[in-house]
């Protein structure tokens, strides 16, 4: 990882323009200024039907000043394959071809066309921001949503599966870059982008996004959730470069201290975790604490 | 130059001269020889194009769609159900008036599986606001990818070059192979009037209300229904176009016939056989035969199914007594959708003059069964003699 | 600009701001600054700026001192709930209507 | 007001529960005699506290025209800031009645041409031990004070009947409260 941004090192050139459609105190709007920050202006984008086809703007206007299509929803690596044959055929090879799509488009829908976009080796950054659920469509369930989790179609008992592990699978296509942030750690977020723009073929980012009215917390705790996600060793901040995986940010914070917040602190502050029964946290709390030892004595 | 090569490559020949850039295609039998094709050429440097291995119909498409977005001349090619997993796409690029150009090497759609000829997989996406052309030969494949890219960029609505699968596909005969020079003086090179890019930022495709709307220059914007009317009335325009393409590739290449409708002793028949594809040079075969037997009946090979030639087919059909429409499809519940938009065009043009020729209508083909000149024969003049209308006939069905 | 040029044909739009509206109107609560609590106003130099990093609609202005865009702000009240010294908080809206500060 | 067959159009803001509110007023309608019930919510990105608007047909027989209230008898405004957003009385027939959750005085408004019931709803709810903003059952005392359609009772049990497992008797008393705070003017 090169030199640590700073609040007052990053750009102030702004990618969005106010007035956007997204919920208050929307974590998506964060890491998308953030990652737009990062990516710079000689970017084009590709959007499929998310939250963000509808914070981006409706026609005729569009909130997003880069350049940017929006596709079907199963095909958005596959879109960006096509921009890149484009690019390639007019002799540009500078222009960044980034991928933002949601969990469902990313996990569900969308994963196969991503899995041949990134065994094909194709040189774009693929952009997945996990809301844990279908939010634009009303809360449903989604691949990756956490089990134990209400939404609009597991209402009563909470999502009985577990969390699809995105990042592992796409590691698994043994790309040259893939990592995990967080809206919470923007900084996080901005020096990833910059970093993997040294890396050959299809790079993976897998950005945890809180998000109030799908996850039940009043919009101001937006971030305080985020960092709690992450403090519990829950969701973890890492790069798996080459095939090699190394914590970062307050993750890294976390090898060092080797001590995590409980993470019954992190379910009870959202009402989508109230059917959570305390044997169930407790067992979630024990699959927390084996995979840290697994971290702990990797670490050494 | 005449050379002997199939259907296929014929395709491939055609996409290469007309210097498509990105190429993107899902192997599915019989257009696979297509897309290897296309690959040879440009792994041995014959073309410069970018080829996209895509792991489905559907990605082929957004591939495509991408890349035509941002100024790319793009190709690819399916069938049956490649082409029906692709149909979420198809309708995506119509609506974002992309001037991509497909081949569909017509094949029988599942459920069951058949590998084998007929047309309702493009028969099947005939609403989805692309054109489609089709083809009785090979050199009719060549021309009309040539042609399509044309039209395609001139109106920008996607186009379909619709042939028939292993008949045409993997079947060998002479054609005339187009020299470069011509094809590069016939099709200029792609300028869109609009290629997204970080150098003119725009937002493609998003969300589109049902009313219009003022955009930022304080200018109402149209609204989704608009966007759809405008994609109509070019479609309509087209024909014109399809017309003017026609007389272009004749002035540049000496040749070519009428743009709509490929006519076979049609001038003096008093009854006249219509379809698309293949089958209508068969058909001249059955034409003749009942000529021999003293029947004034002609053929007529549709070249343009969508947008419609109506008024060309009814100029054409005025003042004959039948019209025998020959169809490798159908649409389920009814008839063969060629029939029923036969009727509309005559009805709508004819009904005044009080001369309505009878129509029928025969399916044949489907699955690749064999169709058995004799039995055309017997059908078409059958069907001449007698009066009665009844829905469409299946000719070689055994049951 | 005709009605049937290409661009007019397509879903084509270009960027600016408010495509959701005045979104201001949204909220219940609005952000105040404390200018005497907040660092950068108080040093008069560049410092903190932890609400202009986390506000989700990009209207807190990385100035000294900061200020907010109403227009556009909705409320959230990340920037009351992050900033280190307190320097803003959420004061309901009804309050300034009344008052016409709209 | 033509008794028979009524249009109400309500404006609120995503997450005010007007969609409640109309499809309280809609049973209440359709439970005393009013065979004829539409209630069709606005289609579009609802975000909390973005404008929304909800409309409500009621007939004595079958309503068969679904399409949007162009003409409503009367507008329901859940939110005074609206005035100044959404052309709230865009359509409002002569005569027309408004009904306004408001802090301001009656006189302050002046609608010509029109009724007009006010009431400080959102103080009323909160007064029912409801959270600050939820106006929607308030907001059903103020209509029906108003227009006199189905008479408060049988609202009232709609109320009950909606909310009976999330404080009914709170929700049922914002609207007898604000069925008797309403201020009609005539």
């Amino acid at each position: 990882m090169s030199a640590k941004s700073t609040i007052l090192s990053l750009p102030r050139e702004e990618y969005v323009h106010p007035g956007t459609r997204a919920c208050s105190g929307c974590g998506l709007a964060i890491a998308y200024r953030v990652g737009l920050k990062a990516l710079g202006e000689d970017t084009m984008l590709i959007v499929p039907p998310s939250c963000l086809t509808v914070l981006q703007g409706l026609f005729p206007v569009a909130a997003t000043k880069l350049p940017c299509l929006n596709v079907t929803f199963a095909s958005t690596a596959a879109a960006a394959t096509g921009i890149i044959a484009a690019l390639k055929t007019q002799g540009n090879d500078h222009t960044t071809v980034a991928a933002w799509a949601g969990d469902g488009g990313t996990s569900d829908i969308g994963l196969q066309a991503l899995s041949g976009a990134a065994e094909r080796g194709d040189n774009f950054i693929y952009f997945c921001y996990d809301n844990e659920g279908y939010m634009n469509t009303g809360v449903q369930r989604s691949g990756t949503t956490p089990a134990g989790a209400i939404t609009a179609n597991t209402p009563f008992r909470g999502k009985p599966q577990q969390k699809k592990d995105v990042p592992a699978i796409m590691a698994a296509h043994h790309l040259s870059y893939v990592a995990t942030c967080s809206a919470a750690y923007p900084l996080d977020l901005y020096d990833k982008v910059k970093n993997c723009l040294d890396y050959p073929g299809a790079k993976y980012f897998h950005i945890h996004i809180p998000c109030p009215p799908g996850w039940g917390y009043e919009p101001r705790h937006g971030i305080k959730i985020g960092r709690l996600a992450v403090e519990t060793g829950y969701f973890d901040l890492y790069e798996i470069i080459n095939g090699k995986l190394t914590l970062t940010a307050a993750s890294e914070k976390l090898l060092e201290k080797r001590k995590l917040v409980p993470v019954r602190e992190y379910f009870r502050a959202q009402s989508r975790f109230k059917v959570l029964t305390d044997e169930q946290i407790e067992e979630i709390q024990k699959q927390i604490n084996e995979k840290w030892e697994g971290y702990y004595s990797t670490a050494g | 130059m005449h050379i002997i090569e199939n259907g296929n490559v014929a395709a491939a020949m055609g996409i290469r001269l007309c210097r498509a850039t990105v190429i993107a295609a899902y192997p599915i039998t019989p257009q696979t020889p297509l897309t290897e094709k296309l690959s040879e050429y440009i792994d041995s440097g014959q073309m410069k194009a970018e080829y996209i291995p895509v792991e489905s119909e559907h990605s082929a498409m957004a591939v495509c769609i991408a890349a035509a977005s941002a100024g790319a001349r793009v190709s690819t090619a399916t069938s049956a159900n490649g082409l029906l997993y692709m149909h979420e796409q198809v309708q995506w690029a119509s609506g974002a008036r992309l001037p991509i150009v497909m081949c569909v090497v017509n094949r029988a759609v599942g459920a069951p599986w058949n590998i084998w000829n007929d047309q309702q997989d493009s028969v099947s996406q005939r609403d989805t606001g692309w054109m489609q052309l089709y083809c009785a030969d090979h050199q009719q494949i060549i021309d009309t990818v040539i042609k399509a890219y044309w039209i395609a960029e001139k109106s920008s609505i996607p186009v379909m070059v619709c042939y028939d699968g292993y008949i045409l596909s993997h079947t060998y005969m002479p054609f005339d192979l187009p020299e470069q020079e011509k094809v590069d003086l016939f099709l200029p090179p792609f300028r869109p009037d609009y290629v997204l890019s970080p150098a003119e930022p725009a937002n493609l495709n998003t969300v589109t209300l049902p009313d219009t709307r003022v955009d930022i220059h304080g200018e109402l914007a149209h609204g989704y229904m608009e966007i759809r009317y405008l994609l109509q009335e070019d479609l309509r325009n087209s024909l014109e176009l399809i017309g003017q393409a026609e007389q272009r590739f004749s002035e540049i290449f000496g040749r070519g016939t009428d743009p709509y409708l490929e006519d076979y002793l049609c001038a003096d028949a008093e009854y006249v056989a219509l379809g698309m594809g293949s089958i209508t040079y068969q058909l001249r075969v059955s034409v003749d035969a009942l000529r021999a037997e003293g029947i004034k009946v002609g053929v007529m090979g549709l070249r343009v199914y969508r947008p419609f030639p109506d008024e060309a087919v009814a100029a054409a059909l005025q003042g004959k007594k039948g019209v025998i429409v020959f169809e490798k499809a159908l649409s389920y519940g009814y008839e063969g959708a060629l029939a029923s938009d036969l009727k509309a065009a005559l009805y709508d043009r004819l009904a005044a003059t009080g001369a309505l020729p009878r129509v029928r209508g025969f399916i044949a083909g489907i699955g690749g069964r064999d169709i058995r000149t004799a039995e055309l024969t017997s059908s078409l003049r059958s069907a001449i003699q007698e009066t009665t209308h009844t829905g469409p006939l299946w000719i070689g069905l055994n049951l | 600009m005709g009605t049937r040029n290409y661009r007019r044909k397509t879903s084509h739009s270009e960027s600016g701001p408010g495509d959701g509206g005045r979104t201001g109107s949204w909220r219940v609560e609005r952000p105040v600054v404390d200018r005497s609590i907040c660092i950068p106003a108080r040093r008069g130099k560049e410092a903190c700026f932890i609400c202009w990093l986390f506000c989700p609609e990009i209207v807190v202005s990385r100035t000294i001192p900061p200020t907010i865009d109403l227009e556009y702000c909705k409320g959230c009240g990340i920037c009351a709930e992050e900033c280190p010294t307190k320097a803003i908080t959420m004061m309901d809206e009804a309050k300034f209507a009344q008052e016409g500060k709209e | 007001m033509d008794k028979d067959y009524l249009e109400i159009r309500w404006h609120g803001r995503g997450g005010q529960g007007a969609i409640t509110a109309a499809k309280i007023v809609a049973g209440a309608a359709f439970a005393s005699g009013y065979t004829g019930v539409v209630m069709a919510p606005s289609f579009g990105t609802e975000r909390r506290g973005a404008p929304v608007m909800t409309s409500l047909k009621i007939s004595k027989t079958k309503i068969y025209d679904l399409s949007p209230i162009e003409r409503p008898d009367v507008v329901v405004v859940l939110d005074h800031l609206l005035l100044k957003e959404a052309d709230v009385t865009g359509g409002l027939k002569p005569g027309g009645m408004i009904v306004l959750n408001t802090p301001a005085g009656h006189e302050t408004y002046a609608f010509n041409g029109f009724g007009l019931a006010t009431a400080d709803v959102t103080a009323i709810s909160v007064e029912a031990g409801l959270p600050h903003g939820m106006v929607n059952t308030g907001i059903i005392g103020s209509l029906e004070k108003a227009i006199r359609l189905l008479g408060i009772d049988i609202l009232i049990r709609g109320i009950e009947e909606e909310f009976k497992t999330r404080r009914p008797e709170r929700n049922s008393l914002a609207a007898k409260l604000a069925y008797e705070h309403t201020v009609t003017g005539d």
